[in-house]
């Protein structure tokens, strides 16, 4: 699991406060579940201070790649579903000319606000509209495809590409951000339902929480 | 041919039921009827049966393609009830409702209508408002309708989560204390006797294959066993109505099918004695004679003919029944199977001539066929026989989609899959 | 030593003693066992009680087709009926109960059903409990009586009360190629398969992998087959990627190769581990799957063939081989085929004497004469059994000549002691799941059985399931299935070489004996012989007839083994052959599945919960939450002692009388982006918004394309092309879709993106004469005065450090502003809101509440949008522009959507100043005890504080015209009748004096 | 049932929702052809055989999708952006039999 380095605080919004975690009250630190024959899965929240939505034009993708590789240093590799991370940035694709880009520094739209003109497409501030939750462990693929129809295979769901499904009402996007490291975003509205789940879920196993 | 009595039952214990006679005769097509009813299932049958009965027609044939009641009426889950929102539609279930509380008896043969009661769980304060301004829109047209408190519902069906905690705490219910189940397929096979009784010619493993024209008009319809002419075609094919349109020219309808799905358990000791619906949801449950619990929910949400059910739909049921009742977690599934559903666009159906001379069409069921068999049957009887609707069926025209003179139930609009 | 538990032999571990009881008896079994084994090598013979007939009933079988031993396992309260013995696993503790008996299994007082065996033929219930047809027991009431007790005595097991503690698991798998089955074939075709590098999952039913296996006594690569199993699945272990599932049933196959299983994980075990599921269900996508499903055998059907001890011959080589345990001392075999002499070479070696075989057959292969000389066995070829004697055990047969042609008995009757008789009447593969898979089996006249159709979708068949009955055969089928299965063309791996016992694969087409008695088809069911000959003289014959009037193969085993038997004596009776009667479609599942596994990780927790932004701080400020949909929002936030409508109409007078703040986060909010965004709003509301300035809202209305009323909301321009559109909390995702499918679909044409935002902002809407006065003490960055933030004019500023976007615009009726701000600054923002608040008075106010305020400004919401009513019946004509179409234009103005008498909006005013209620009738003429003749409904009431009466608003045919007469609330579900005046819908501040300020 | 998104690849039905009979033609909006309205509304196909559909991947890219789908087995034989200026984003095409 990536140490939680702390970025150059870029953005003029020094002075707000924390953003409130939905998950606070359902957020246990510690062990949990079947333990004692060893943690399998490592639950975390992850609360990064920017996450973007950035939508091409039809013909303009190739522009909007560019541009987050100008303001990221993240390239997109090819192909549908494509996406990278560095630990602190991560981006990928959800949909068609659709990305997703995540900072653990706020003010990232700011970055982007030349960089995504009318002429490429468009951007949306989502970084309080979705919650992160990092999984992480031997087990984490055990624990999502119990929610997931997808499969979370190595080579069916490479290194730091993004896929978009669902688990019944909640919706989510799913980023592989390491060999057994996966980062979901889901709507903050559903996140604490979803953290339960997920740590029931991972009952069986053994989970941590930190 | 015989009564159907406890004193023939008997007698023909004694001699070791070699003398029963087969249900309904397997005569061969005639020439030409006076009236051809395209499907045997139970509208088609019941139509047979009070054209017939209420009409003196009896020249009549009713072709299956395959055998008889394979349709619905044999897939269905059983419920009977009239507790319907608009009055067009309260009405004609309700006069349904009057034909099943004398039906066994009409037919000699007991389709075991048992009046044990429909009750709709509402989950909100809001709900149970809608409830009641449906349970009142049937008061107020002579239909029984009761609300039940959660404590009066405990009671009735001890077995449900009545606790506060539920995710969707039960506040309360409407209740049709007349409405029940039925034996699905003794619907079918007692409209057959009763039609076979008076005359009329039942016809299995006869499939349309094209229609007799003179023009523009309908003169009969040619078949896998041959030609056979009538004055008068009724066309009551449910899921097959775009198919067997399609044979007539007419290229499309307000109609899509879509497959619903159907469980049963295996058999309990009694668990429920009601019809019982969730709330929250599209769950519904009764509990069989043989004691096997017959559920089910929503639609399979696409147009389908394969009368399959897709994986989704059983989870989303199972989970529902759960939320309803977590005693059941144990219970085992022993059975699903699909039917397919005439789905009209405003969910309501379809009972009327035309639209070509010398047709008569009955059609747009939705899931809700099987309730509708006698009045369905008794209403297009008298459309085929006289030329008109009844005024139960005047409203369930094909144009009214057109005029916007909707009968929308459930105020979902022309996307069938949400009705 | 237990009484017929053999020396040697089996699985079982015979030094590990396992303790549980059996209707409360105490037995002992051993590690291996199953319930049927342990309790049969405890000298058990009675397992349970039928249908019908209630008779007594002993194993038929070793598996999951079981149709006569059905028990309830109990864990505390928690029961699980109906289960077969042969499949539960024994653990120490088990607690295992029989079923459909009283008082006690051995007697059972409603074994004198039996008596009315003739009188209780096929469909007798369509024939009677009709009851009069006149007279106070008419209509339904004599059968509803009769059925009462008809569903007393049906049924077989209970099902449980208590909630089930135990939790149940869904996992989702891919695969390149899933096994189903785990005997030789499937063996085979997995280790095919992943030899080439394939994903791999193997599922088996019984615990072991092995499959026949387990207990054929065959030799394969020079070892026993058992061995040889245990040795090829135990390789696989380790492997990545090879997924072993044992316990595993796949019951369902489903479209796009998508297969449904069910793991019993810990069915097996006293305690399971913590967290673990009960059941697991496995949902696989497979690119391909090979079907391994072997075959089983079928019973004969003869007079008396249901007593305790009859049992199928495989069944007593799977007791003997597999768990060591002899079903009998004497046994005696009756077979029409040759399957049935290993089995008497097997019991025999187990230590039985075999006292007879019984083949229908005149002509046996010297091969067969071989194995019963081996066997020690006397054989009656051209015999059959006749009869069988005992009472709820075999104490003998009775055997007569048999011509198999005519099917003609002669000679004398010879009995034969025996204590178990066991039957093979030939074997029909396992299709279940290629029949699912939507394809008709084809009938093998050779075989007298259906084999598996031409696949419909990616499948392969191996073994007993394609009808190659022997393991050489399995062995080679499996090999090959597998690699095809894989992809791939060629492997090094030998195949292995099989000494099996010889044997033609083809029984004699005979199924049943016809003698007197009766002669069970359906065990469980208690359809006998002469019930499908009644259906056939009824004229019930075509199979799915047969199946729903005599109930023949609908029992928990769902005719696994009397399908073809039934349709056997069909086709008899209608001089036909056998698929001319047909088969039936196998459905889902395979197997019972338990509905806790379908319900999986939804077991208890149906929906997630959606929570505001600022929910915690509603549920500690003492908020009394109202699921809506999936969201939770406060109803009211009472005060000790306060009823709902003391509490609501508290907060509404407040705000009318200086402030009230209520949470809005719930409103859907939909950023539409790009240049075509205005050209896009104005096709699909009604009303114009390419006109609408920047820093300004407008309310808005959509219809659906056959012009009904769909949803309504406020949209702000952000930017030239940046709008923030909100719809109602219920429909919010349903105009999500709406926009997504014209803008994909329709308009590809159209620059517009559309996202869902409605979780970044949390949204706080403050009203009342106050509302304005309280924003100035607490926004900075902006003036939040008449000049610098009109009527629907939108700012931007901060709370308390946090950037804010206030729109002043209202849905009470008062000076309201909609404060947004970033939904995890939610709580920070709301708190400050209600600190600059208190001097002024606010309160915090819930849904009824806002339902008080907005009745009495005759706001409409989805009560009255209820996909039924047009803009005119709303009285939003107005908002219909006629400048432009937009979506629903062309289709509003038809006959029946203009007609006059449609229900139209109105207010009601309640006259008796009590309280009506939602769902209340409304009509001209009061008739309490015959309710009639109503002409709309109530959609929603409250006491109004404002006005100091009871309100509310309803839909009434040509309400319009109707204002200042006098109605009815006619309420017969609540007994609640009363007079009411109708009036406009707009109750308070009709001119909006307050809210313009 | 499985669909191929062209986006996502095969994914099971329970993330899409049915947008119902593709053949449907809309007018063109200013159009007063009430009869050419009626017929989009309400009037299908409904064929049992192969059968154009829309279908939205709600719960994966939310694209839009043509479908070509047989009725009587399921069968999909073709799923292909409602848009035709997806192009670039497709990485899966229909396996031709799903």
């Amino acid at each position: 699991m990536a140490e939680r380095q702390s970025p150059e605080r870029q953005s003029p919004e020094r002075q707000l406060p924390e953003h409130l975690s939905p998950l606070e009250p359902a957020l246990h630190p510690g062990s949990h579940g079947n333990f004692e024959h060893g943690v399998d899965v490592i639950l975390s929240e992850t609360k990064p201070g920017s996450i973007l939505q950035l939508a091409a034009w039809p013909g303009e993708e190739k522009q909007l790649i560019s541009g987050i590789r100008t303001v990221t240093g993240l390239t997109l590799p090819d192909g549908a579903g494509g996406g990278s991370t560095n630990g602190v940035r991560s981006v990928f694709g959800f949909a068609p000319g659709k990305f997703t880009v995540v900072d653990e520094a706020e003010g990232l739209a700011l970055a982007f606000a030349d960089v995504v003109t009318p002429a490429i497409g468009t951007l949306t501030d989502l970084s309080h509209g979705r919650t992160a939750i990092r999984i992480a462990g031997p087990k984490a693929e055990w624990v999502l495809a119990k929610f997931f129809a997808i499969d979370f295979a190595l080579p069916a769901f490479p290194l730091g590409a993004g896929r978009s499904t669902n688990h019944h009402d909640i919706f989510a996007q799913i980023q592989r951000t390491g060999a057994d490291q996966f980062d979901i975003y889901v709507f903050r509205s559903f996140a604490r339902s979803f953290w339960k789940a997920l740590c029931h879920a991972s009952e069986e196993v053994g989970y941590e929480v930190q | 041919m015989a009564e159907y009595s406890a004193f023939s039952l008997l007698k023909n214990a004694f001699n070791g039921n070699k003398d029963w006679k087969p249900a309904w005769r397997k005569p061969d097509p005639k020439a030409s009827y006076d009236v051809i009813i395209i499907g045997g299932g139970g509208h088609g049958l019941s139509t047979a049966y009070y054209l017939a009965k209420e009409h003196g027609i009896t020249n009549v044939a009713v072709l299956e393609k395959g055998w008889l009641g394979s349709g619905n009426v044999g897939r269905n889950t059983t419920a009977v009830r009239s507790n319907y929102l608009l009055p067009a539609n309260t009405r004609f279930y309700e006069h349904s409702m009057k034909l099943w509380e004398n039906l066994s008896h009409d037919l000699n043969y007991n389709v075991m209508f048992s009046q044990r009661g429909c009750l709709n769980l509402a989950h909100t304060p809001a709900q149970l408002d809608d409830y009641a301004r449906r349970g009142n829109a049937m008061r107020h047209l002579g239909v029984d309708a009761e609300l039940m408190t959660t404590a009066e519902i405990a009671r009735l069906v001890p077995t449900l989560d009545v606790s506060g905690n539920a995710r969707f705490p039960i506040v309360g219910g409407l209740m049709q204390r007349r409405a029940g189940t039925a034996r699905h397929d003794a619907v079918a096979w007692g409209y057959a006797r009763g039609a076979d009784r008076r005359g009329v010619d039942i016809i299995e493993n006869c499939e349309v294959t094209g229609f007799l024209r003179d023009g523009d008009r309908i003169t009969g319809v040619s078949t896998t066993r041959g030609e056979i002419r009538a004055r008068k075609v009724a066309v009551a094919v449910a899921g097959s109505t775009g198919q067997v349109m399609q044979l007539a020219g007419i290229e499309t309808m307000p109609i899509e099918s879509y497959v619903l799905q159907a469980f049963v358990t295996e058999s309990l000791k009694p668990f429920i004695d009601t019809v019982l619906t969730f709330g929250m949801g599209h769950f519904y449950m009764s509990q069989s004679d043989k004691g096997g619990l017959v559920y089910g929910g929503d639609l399979d949400g696409y147009n389908s003919y394969a009368q399959r059910g897709s994986l989704p739909i059983v989870d989303e049921v199972m989970s529902e029944m759960l939320a309803l009742f977590p005693g059941l977690a144990r219970v085992r599934m022993l059975r699903s199977w699909g039917g397919v559903c005439d789905m009209s666009m405003d969910g309501s159906p379809i009972i009327t001539t035309g639209p070509l001379p010398g047709m008569y069409l009955n059609c747009g069921w939705c899931y809700g066929g099987f309730k509708a068999t006698p009045a369905s049957g008794w209403c297009f009887a008298w459309t085929i026989a006289k030329d008109e609707p009844h005024d139960l069926n005047a409203p369930f025209t094909l144009d009214r989609f057109y005029s916007g003179l909707l009968i929308d139930d459930k105020g979902q609009g022309a996307t069938p899959r949400l009705h | 030593m237990s009484p017929r538990r053999t020396e040697t032999g089996g699985r079982i571990d015979r030094l590990r003693t396992i303790r549980f009881t059996f209707d409360g008896a105490s037995y002992t079994g051993h590690a291996g066992d199953t319930l049927a084994s342990a309790l049969l090598a405890s000298g058990v013979t009675l397992f349970g009680r039928s249908f019908k007939y209630h008779r007594p009933r002993g194993l038929l079988t070793a598996g999951v087709e079981e149709p006569n031993a059905l028990v309830t396992v109990l864990r505390g309260e928690v029961r699980e009926p109906n289960i077969p013995a042969t499949m539960v696993e024994i653990y120490d503790g088990l607690t295992a109960v029989s079923q459909n008996r009283f008082p006690s299994l051995a007697w059972d007082v409603s074994a004198v059903n039996q008596l009315g065996g003739k009188l209780l033929s096929a469909g007798f219930y369509y024939k009677t409990f009709m009851g009069p047809a006149i007279g106070p027991l008419k209509g339904t009431r004599f059968w509803m009586f009769c059925e009462h007790f008809i569903r007393r005595a049906a049924g077989l097991g209970r099902a449980g009360l208590a909630p089930d503690t135990a939790r149940y698991g869904r996992m989702n798998a891919f695969c390149d190629v899933l096994v189903v089955g785990s005997g030789p074939a499937g063996l085979m075709a997995a280790k095919a398969a992943a030899d080439q590098g394939a994903r791999v999952i193997l599922a088996e039913l019984e615990p072991h992998f092995g499959g026949s296996a387990n207990w054929s006594g065959e030799t394969i690569d020079g070892m026993p087959a058992a061995d040889w199993a245990a040795r090829t699945a135990g390789q696989f272990e380790g492997h990545d990627n090879v997924r072993l599932l044992p316990r595993t049933t796949v019951w369902g196959y489903y479209d796009g190769n998508t297969l449904a299983a069910l793991e019993r994980v810990t069915d097996h075990k006293e305690i399971p581990g913590r967290g673990e599921p009960r059941h697991r269900y496995w949902a696989i996508r497979a690119k391909s799957v090979v079907l391994a499903t072997g075959s089983f055998e079928r019973p004969l059907v003869f007079p008396g063939n249901d007593r305790p001890g009859v049992m199928l011959a495989h069944a007593a080589e799977r007791y003997a081989n597999e768990y060591g345990v002899l079903p009998g001392e004497r046994i005696a075999l009756f077979t029409n085929n040759d399957s049935a002499y290993r089995s008497a070479v097997a019991l025999k070696k187990a230590g039985a004497a075999i006292v007879a075989i019984i083949d229908v057959r005149p002509e046996l292969s010297s091969e067969m004469r071989k194995l019963a000389t081996k066997a020690e066995a006397e054989i009656f070829s051209g015999h059959a059994v006749v009869a069988t004697e005992g009472g709820k055990a075999l104490s003998g047969i009775k055997l007569q000549r048999f011509d198999m042609t005519s099917g003609a008995l002669s000679g004398e009757a010879r009995s034969v002691h025996a204590d178990c008789l066991l039957m093979s009447g030939g074997w029909s593969p396992t299709i279940h799941l290629a029949s699912q898979a939507g394809a008709r089996a084809v009938w093998d006249a050779a075989r007298q059985a259906f084999l598996p159709p031409k696949p419909t979708q990616r499948w392969i068949g191996a073994g007993a399931f394609t009808g190659s009955f022997s393991t050489t055969e399995a062995i080679a089928e499996g090999r090959a299935a597998g690699l095809s299965a894989a992809g791939g063309t060629n492997t090094q791996s030998t195949v292995p070489v099989v000494e099996a016992a010889p044997g033609d694969p083809d029984p004699a087409p005979v199924f049943e004996i016809k003698a007197s008695g009766k002669s069970f088809v359906d065990f469980q069911h208690d359809v006998t012989a002469e019930d499908v000959r009644l259906a056939h003289r009824e004229g019930f014959v075509s199979v799915e007839h047969l199946k729903r009037y005599t109930t023949l193969g609908m029992a928990t085993d769902q005719g696994k083994s009397s399908n073809i038997p039934g349709l056997a004596i069909m086709a008899e009776a209608l001089g036909k052959p056998i698929p001319e009667v047909g088969t039936t479609r196998f459905r889902p599942p395979f197997t019972a599945v338990s509905i806790g596994s379908l319900a999986a990780e939804r077991f208890g927790d149906l929906k997630p919960e959606r929570l505001t932004p600022m929910h915690d701080w509603h549920v500690a400020n003492g908020a009394t939450m109202y699921s809506a949909g999936l969201w939770y929002r406060p109803m009211i936030y009472g005060l000790a002692g306060e009823t709902i409508e003391q509490a609501y109409v508290r907060e509404a007078k407040a705000t009318r009388e200086s402030a009230g703040i209520v949470d809005v986060s719930t409103l859907g909010k939909i950023a539409v982006q790009g240049p075509d965004a205005a050209e896009f709003l104005d096709r699909v509301y009604t009303n114009m918004f390419s006109t609408l300035p920047v820093g300004k809202a407008r309310y808005g209305l959509m219809l659906r394309e056959d012009g009904i009323a769909f949803d309504d909301g406020t949209t702000w321009r952000l930017g030239e092309q940046d709008f923030l559109m909100t719809t109602t909390t219920a429909n919010a995702g349903k105009v999500m879709q709406h926009l997504e499918y014209f803008l994909d679909v329709i308009w590809p044409e159209l620059k517009v993106h559309v996202t869902s935002v409605t979780d970044q902002w949390a949204g706080a809407a403050i009203g009342g004469p106050k509302a304005r006065a309280i924003l100035a003490t607490c926004v900075t960055g902006t003036a939040v005065d008449n000049a610098a933030l009109p009527f629907m004019g939108i700012v931007h500023g901060k709370v308390a450090g946090v950037p804010v976007m206030i729109c002043r615009l209202s849905f009470s009726g008062e000076m309201a502003f909609e404060v947004y701000c970033g939904a995890g600054y939610g709580t920070h923002v709301w708190e400050a809101l209600i600190d600059a608040g208190k001097p002024f008075g606010l309160v915090t106010y819930g849904l009824e509440a806002l339902g008080t305020l907005r009745i009495e400004k005759g706001h409409v919401t989805g009560a009255e949008i209820d996909g039924r009513t047009t803009a005119r019946d709303l009285h939003l004509d107005w908002m219909l522009s006629k400048k432009k179409p937009f979506i629903g234009s062309a289709m509003m103005d038809r006959e029946g959507l203009i007609a006059p008498d449609r229900l139209q909006l109105v207010g009601l005013i309640s006259l008796d100043n009590r309280p009506p209620s939602g769902g209340a009738h409304v009509v001209e003429q009061l008739d309490e005890a015959n309710p009639h003749d109503s002409i709309g409904h109530i959609t929603a009431c409250c006491y109004s504080p404002a006005l100091g009466k009871y309100i509310a608003l309803a839909l009434v045919k040509g309400g319009k015209q109707r204002h200042g007469t006098r109605a009815y609330v006619s309420d017969p579900l609540r007994n609640r009748f009363g007079p009411i005046e109708i009036v406009s819908n707009h109750f308070f501040d009709p001119d909006g004096s307050r809210m313009h300020g | 049932m499985l669909i191929t998104c062209p986006y996502c690849g095969p994914r099971d039905v329970i993330e899409f929702t049915y947008q119902g009979d593709g053949n449907r033609q809309r007018p063109q909006p200013a159009s007063q052809d009430l009869d050419a309205w009626n017929a989009y509304v309400y009037e299908r196909l409904n064929p049992a055989g192969d059968h154009n559909e829309i279908w939205q991947h709600s719960g994966g890219c939310r694209a839009h999708l043509k479908v070509v789908r047989n009725t009587l087995t399921h069968e999909i034989s073709s799923a292909a952006f409602a848009r035709g200026d997806h192009k670039s984003g497709a990485r899966h095409k229909a396996e031709g039999k799903s």
